[in-house]
């Protein structure tokens, strides 16, 4: 088994992280230099708009990528050190639930092997009667009642929300330590999100589960981690991260305040009365133009001169805060060199 | 690999046998004697191998017709505590069996519901089961039959007549023995030909997709270059300096041309399946490489490779009957490609009596041929796991 | 959800930049394009001389043996079939090779072995023209008419005129076009006597004068239906299922409806909109098709006594005339690379997504 | 029937069905509502609901197998002159698209013709309305500009060579090219990031000040219907369950099924707050539910709810709701204006 696992030491810490791939022989840098640790039965949340590296991240941590450079370590110890029966073990350990419920799960197969390939191949249960019960337990867990309705059928015969319940029960199949949601509800309709973001609360508490919840749904993103953190990706970097409540009520980052203003909410009152910040430029840089310096500095509307443009921001705490942000003006320290 | 014989007979009799056995066992007679039918027929016709896969799918089939009613724990509404799920082993097989013969049955169901595919497959089993069974009633007439030229012909040369239905040849023998006998070579090598093909074809593009780097980059560039020339040009070069005797080696010559299309189609299909989140899914679960292959990506690439098989079948069998029809391989009968060869050098073309001589074989490659582009096309729906419903 | 398109990881494409400039000329796609189709026809010319090296027996043994069974003493036979060859099969292969390749840069092809030894270029020269009329007459008008049907039964969805085109396309697509060929002198030659197909051989009437005059070309017409028949009722089919397809998945996308919102003409609609894309994926196959004209239809040319490429190349094989073989073989295997150069090309013209220069967003 | 002069707009029991192999699928019931001058209205719904089909019924674009079966869409003229556009012929309808009536669809890449320049696109639009070129040509430019794009870049582009939120910017300028009275907008901000979203809601909202169209919002999203809506219609099982004014339908909701959405729906600056999630699945639209057909998923269902499908009642003016529980609903309803 894994060594070190106590509630100290992190489940999965990424140091100074970079990938990248190359795309009709450009060098794209999805990510760059990202630091993140998750702790055990704790929920992160990564936000961020389309292309800021947070799937990639959510790949990385559930063991599906390789980083191009930095560490990955695993129960503190670097992932690649990991061989044997105890590479699968610790792959297992790391799950991953994905976004597109009619993608996720194989036509091929009916639900009930679809559970029980793992178990099987693991040997996870004793025997075929214990398989059987085991599966049955598992769609209880993921509040698919009755399972006898569910177990003999095939994906396409269930709706996008329990498919994606059906997906949440394959990662639980190998008692997993973290699920990696990976935007696994923006696809299922308003009214189910809520009762399948509620299960995956409920297996946290009952599970001693970790989650790392990506999503570009910031109110979403509020609702599911309030308890835990919420980390603000732009264009391969983690710009600000900390604790739901502040990074909600007092964000620190241009960024991350541009993000929140920018939101509309259900609520008329709220969504008309919100004061907007006017970025210096609508346009997302791409990603094999990265500006130098804070990516975010085309458009940012604190931005400096010669400072901005020229020093790329580490990721500091800010005095009387509680988050961690990577921006030259709010973090003093940096400056000078 | 096709045709009759007393063995296969005994065979198909013992399968039949078996399937009625089991049918009356669990009371299922209707798909009993369907199961007798079917096997003793496949098994006459193509022996143990025939047999033995008809017994296979049709004990799946009678048995799920016996476990519609059967109650599956595992459909209880019953709670956790009250359900009893031990299940022997036998019970599990059954399941298994009784599900698998539910897909045979919605792939049936498929496969009659679409018209144009359903006509595909009769012609496709009329030539195959002419080509076994023809022998039984029809004999091969090898040599000339001087003695039925009639009074005053020029030649041998006859029109369709109740004795001979299809006509007799420049040598007086009867053209439909030569289309009965003369497809069995063709269908067996095509076949091979297309199995070859669709192996080497399969093996690669997987490879090609699941490993990458240069492997994928070699078998790309080599499947790339034998498309650059033209195929039929190369088929003529390579019979003519090769000079085939043995069918088999034709069969893997053809297969040799026409592994490349699949194999692209094959490797951007995995590399497509590849991507798909439930295969990523599979590999976070640490199921194996294997798992993954078998489990995950053939499933669904069964129609695609029974329709290019399908399709390199029909390959083959043009390219067969156009090097004997050119002449470039020895002549060998009896052989529809054969049979136009003759027919055009012994000028039957011209003549109304001996246009019978050509017509036979003509129709005989048209319409089989028809008969596989039908159903090929109906072949995606057979195979569609969306159309099965569990039990 | 982060789009990243087919992301693939740079480890496993290790590519060194020589420099600034020739990695901007292997940008552009025209010159990538040009330099693969290079490499592949060096490949395909190394590949015929590989074959013909590696053909069982001399060839020079096999035509001494041949001109002994004349009559001629083992000397003048050795004599006369070294003449034929350009080539001397003791010689070290890759001094052989070199020679070779050193001709074919040249443009020379060798002579034929029979014959009287005739440059291959000229035997080239004589039969190209009419496989070329022939097939590329055949494919033009198979590809205009089973466009124009495809997208006519793709626009009467389910219809009588659609059942009917698409069974009947089928049909013509899954028979094979000698049994087509074999069916039409049947029918056209034999039952109805509309031609004297066993009279009609070669490419016209050697009573009539060559030259532009009308009855010369009724002539060349005359002779040419048959084949170009065949070709267009054997191919048609595959273009109008083809047609119909691509007509009823573009059909379906948003942009036709949105034409259709913005009140546009059906005229412009159907050019523009439906007719220009629907028809993009089977320009590239026209172009990859016309790589094959050059090698035409042996079977079909070789049923109607028809003088192109594809019959002298079966005489060739026949006779096993190798020098000419291999010409023929090499002309058609570069008109292929060509063609499909021709097909990349066309489709970078037309398609203006694949001229996108790199590392765009998508 | 007179309708009263600001409105441009008037859909009467509408109903649209389409042929699927089971049977006839009831997309659109009975659907009725007006749209006046100016005024936003806000579709919202889940998918399924029959939103998307209601748009293509509006602009006579339903696919082959879809069909109006009943009910008008009276549009009337700047000049007063009110016309059915379900009754129109094919060339009075073909003058009415775009010309009176525009749209933005979802999904920007797709709407646009990938191998046109978006020039041609514009040239393409004019010449089917007989605008002339350069007339086309100057208004394009000022409308990207108001769309913050840069005119000479986009007007000579490919659609390919523009990002998600420009298309959709593209098409938001095209969409006004010929100055309608109404824009569909059919999810216009689905597939866009926030900030981009941010923008084209700016835009939007700048574009209507200035010229004063009517606009026809489809949206899933309840917080952008929030922000962006006069009138409110929520739409469950192909039929309008309940429309009003934007605050009236949030803040006095009356259907049970309004409700039930607007508690799934998290906001961000309201702190921690409890969700509730709606049981069960959208009813098959070919054999719905007897009575109301919300009833097998509601929390406030009765007896009468399972036999008798609700009348439209009309608590407040201009706000009709279809519900048999409408007091016990708008006892639950616990979001307060927060003034």
């Amino acid at each position: 088994m894994m060594p070190n696992t106590t509630s100290t030491t992190p489940l999965i810490e990424l140091r100074g992280v970079h990938r990248q791939f190359e795309v009709d022989g450009v060098v794209l840098p999805v990510l760059q230099d990202i630091n993140l640790s998750v702790n055990p039965n704790e929920i992160i949340c990564l936000v961020g708009e389309s292309g800021c590296g947070k799937t990639t991240t959510g790949k990385i941590i559930a063991g599906l990528l390789g980083q191009s450079s930095g560490e990955v370590l695993v129960g503190g110890k670097p992932r690649e050190q990991y061989t044997g029966p105890e590479r699968s073990v610790l792959r297992r350990q790391l799950q991953i639930v994905h976004q597109d419920p009619f993608a996720s799960l194989n036509p091929a197969h009916t639900i009930g092997d679809i559970l029980s390939f793992p178990l099987k191949r693991h040997k996870l249960v004793k025997d075929r009667a214990d398989l059987r019960r085991r599966i049955w337990e598992l769609l209880t867990l993921v509040d698919l009642t009755p399972p006898g309705d569910i177990v003999n059928k095939y994906p396409h015969q269930l709706s996008g929300g329990q498919r994606q319940r059906v997906s949440i029960a394959r990662a639980l199949t190998v008692q997993p330590k973290l699920i990696v949601a990976d935007e696994a509800v923006s696809m299922v309709d308003v009214s189910i999100r809520v009762s399948i973001l509620k299960t995956l609360h409920r297996l946290k508490d009952e599970l001693g589960l970790a989650i790392v919840f990506i999503t570009h749904d910031l109110a979403l993103a509020k609702y599911f981690a309030w308890e835990g953190r919420i980390g603000v990706m732009y264009l391969g970097r983690m710009v600000e991260i900390g604790p739901t409540p502040d990074m909600i009520l007092n964000p620190q980052h241009p960024y991350t305040r541009a993000l929140m203003a920018a939101v509309p909410e259900a609520d008329p009152d709220i969504t008309r009365r919100k004061k907007h910040i006017e970025l210096r430029s609508d346009e997302i840089p791409r990603l094999s133009e990265i500006p130098h310096g804070c990516a975010f500095h085309p458009r940012c509307p604190q931005f400096l001169g010669g400072k901005c443009d020229v020093i790329v921001p580490p990721l500091l705490p800010v005095p009387g805060v509680t988050q961690t942000v990577a921006c030259v003006n709010l973090t003093p320290a940096t400056v000078g060199d | 690999m096709i045709g009759v014989s007393s063995v296969g007979l005994v065979i198909g009799l013992v399968c039949g046998g078996l399937a009625l056995a089991l049918g009356i066992y669990l009371k299922q007679l209707r798909p009993g004697i369907t199961g007798f039918i079917v096997c003793t027929i496949a098994g006459f016709g193509c022996s143990i191998i025939g047999g033995l896969i008809a017994l296979f799918v049709m004990a799946a089939v009678i048995i799920s017709h016996a476990y519609v009613d059967r109650q599956d724990p595992f459909t209880s509404r019953a709670k956790l505590e009250e359900v009893d799920f031990s299940e022997t082993t036998a019970q599990s097989t059954m399941r298994r069996l009784a599900n698998f013969g539910n897909t045979v049955r919605v792939s049936w169901g498929a496969l009659v519901r679409n018209k144009a595919g359903f006509i595909g497959f009769l012609g496709v089993t009329f030539f195959l089961a002419m080509s076994a069974f023809g022998p039984l009633f029809i004999e091969y007439e090898g040599s000339a039959q001087f003695s039925r030229r009639v009074d005053g012909a020029r030649s041998l040369f006859q029109a369709p007549s109740a004795e001979f239905p299809l006509g007799l040849d420049w040598q007086g023998r009867s053209v439909l023995s030569h289309v009965v006998y003369g497809g069995r070579i063709l269908i067996v090598t095509s076949i091979q030909a297309g199995l070859a093909a669709t192996a080497v074809a399969v093996l690669f593009g997987s490879l090609a997709a699941l490993m990458g780097g240069w492997v994928d980059g070699i078998l790309s560039a080599l499947a790339n270059f034998i498309l650059t020339i033209p195929q039929f040009p190369l088929l003529l070069v390579l019979a003519s300096v090769i000079q085939f005797t043995d069918p088999i080696q034709m069969a893997l010559l053809f297969g040799f041309l026409n592994w490349p299309t699949l194999m692209r189609a094959v490797r951007a299909q995995v590399l497509s399946l590849r991507e798909r989140d439930y295969v990523e899914a599979a590999f976070a679960l640490d199921l194996g490489l294997w798992h993954i292959i078998s489990r995950e990506v053939f499933p669904n690439m069964v129609s695609y490779i029974a329709v290019n098989l399908i399709f390199t079948v029909r390959t083959a069998l043009y390219g067969l009957v156009a090097l004997v029809v050119l002449g470039i391989v020895p002549l060998q009968e009896p052989d529809w490609g054969v049979m136009i060869f003759m027919g055009r050098s012994q000028g039957a073309l011209f003549s109304q009596e001996a246009i019978w001589m050509m017509l036979g074989p003509i129709l005989a490659i048209a319409l089989f041929q028809l008969s596989l582009v039908l159903f090929s096309r109906s072949l995606e729906e057979v195979f569609n796991p969306r159309l099965r419903s569990g039990l | 959800m982060t789009s990243i398109p087919t992301p693939r990881p740079v480890a496993a494409a290790p590519r060194r930049s020589p420099g600034q400039v020739l990695r901007r000329l292997w940008d552009s796609y025209s010159f990538r394009v040009l330099i693969q189709s290079l490499v592949t026809i060096w490949a395909v010319t190394t590949f015929t001389f590989v074959l013909i090296r590696l053909m069982p027996g001399n060839p020079i043994q096999i035509r001494i043996d041949q001109l002994m069974n004349r009559g001629l003493t083992f000397e003048e036979a050795e004599q006369q079939a070294a003449n034929l060859f350009d080539f001397d099969p003791d010689a070290p292969i890759l001094e052989q090779y070199v020679d070779y390749i050193g001709k074919l840069a040249r443009g020379d092809l060798g002579n034929s072995i029979l014959g009287g030894g005739t440059p291959v270029n000229s035997i080239i020269l004589e039969f190209l023209p009419w496989t070329l009329f022939s097939v590329g007459l055949g494919l033009l008008l198979s590809f205009l008419l089973g466009t124009l049907l495809g997208v006519i039964i793709a626009y009467r969805r389910g219809g009588f005129l659609d059942n009917f085109i698409t069974t009947v396309s089928s049909i013509l697509y899954g028979i094979p076009d000698y049994v087509i060929a074999l069916l039409l002198i049947l029918v056209v030659g034999v039952q109805l006597q509309w031609f004297q197909v066993g009279q009609m051989r070669g490419a016209y009437n050697p009573a009539i004068e060559p030259g532009f005059t009308l009855e010369f070309i009724a002539s060349i017409f005359q002779h040419a239906i048959l084949p170009v028949g065949t070709y267009i009722l054997s191919t048609t089919g595959s273009w109008v299922l083809a047609m119909k397809s691509s007509t009823l998945s573009t059909l379906g996308e948003d942009f036709i409806t949105v034409a259709k919102a913005r009140g546009l003409s059906e005229t412009r609609i159907l050019s523009a909109y439906v007719g220009r894309n629907a028809l993009l994926p089977l320009v590239t196959r026209l172009a990859i098709s016309i790589g094959f004209v050059v090698s035409g239809s042996v079977i079909v040319e070789e049923f109607f006594q028809y003088p192109g490429l594809g019959r002298r190349l079966l005489r060739a094989i026949t006779e096993r005339d190798y020098t000419t073989m291999q010409g023929i073989f090499l002309v058609i295997s570069i008109s292929v690379v060509a063609a499909n150069a021709l097909s990349d090309l066309l489709l970078g013209w037309l398609d203006p997504r694949v001229r996108v220069g790199k590392g765009r967003g998508r | 029937m007179s309708i009263s002069p600001e409105i441009v707009l008037s859909v009467r029991n509408l109903s649209v069905s389409y042929l699927a192999k089971r049977g006839r699928v009831r997309a659109v019931n009975n659907v009725s509502f007006d749209l006046r001058k100016g005024e936003t209205l806000a579709l919202i719904g889940e998918s399924g609901c029959g939103k998307s089909t209601l748009n293509l019924a509006l602009i006579r674009q339903l696919p082959i197998t879809g069909s109006i079966d009943s009910g008008q869409i009276l549009y009337t003229r700047p000049d007063g002159q009110t016309v059915d556009v379900v009754s129109m012929r094919k060339e009075a309808l073909r003058q009415f698209l775009w010309a009176d009536c525009a749209m933005v669809f979802q999904g920007a890449l797709n709407s646009l013709n990938p191998v046109l320049r978006v020039r041609d696109l514009v040239y393409d639009t004019a010449k089917a309305h007989r605008l002339n070129k350069a007339e086309a040509r100057r208004r394009a430019f000022e409308l990207f500009q108001k769309v913050r794009l840069d005119p000479a870049r986009v007007f000579n582009a490919y659609p390919h060579e523009l990002s998600g939120g420009m298309r959709q910017r593209v098409l938001l300028a095209l969409a006004l090219l010929l100055r309608p009275q109404i824009v569909i907008m059919d999810e216009p901000t689905t597939a866009v990031d926030i900030l981009t979203q941010r923008s084209i809601l700016d835009v939007i909202e700048q574009l209507k000040a200035e010229f004063g169209f009517s606009v026809i919002f489809i949206s899933h999203d309840l917080a952008v219907a929030a922000e962006i809506a006069d009138t409110v219609a929520t739409m469950y099982a192909g039929e309008i369950i309940e429309i009003g004014p934007v605050d009236e339908v949030f803040y006095r909701s009356r259907h049970a099924y309004s409700l039930a959405l607007l508690n799934a729906a998290p906001r961000l600056s309201t702190g921690q707050e409890e969700l509730l999630s709606i049981p069960g699945s959208p009813p098959d639209l070919i054999e719905p539910p007897t009575g109301c057909k919300f009833h097998p998923r509601c929390a406030f269902a009765v007896e009468v709810c399972k036999t008798t499908p609700p009348p439209l009642i009309m608590p407040e003016p201009g706000h009709r709701v279809a519900c048999h529980e409408t007091d016990r609903v708008m006892a639950h309803n616990n979001r307060k204006i927060t003034t």
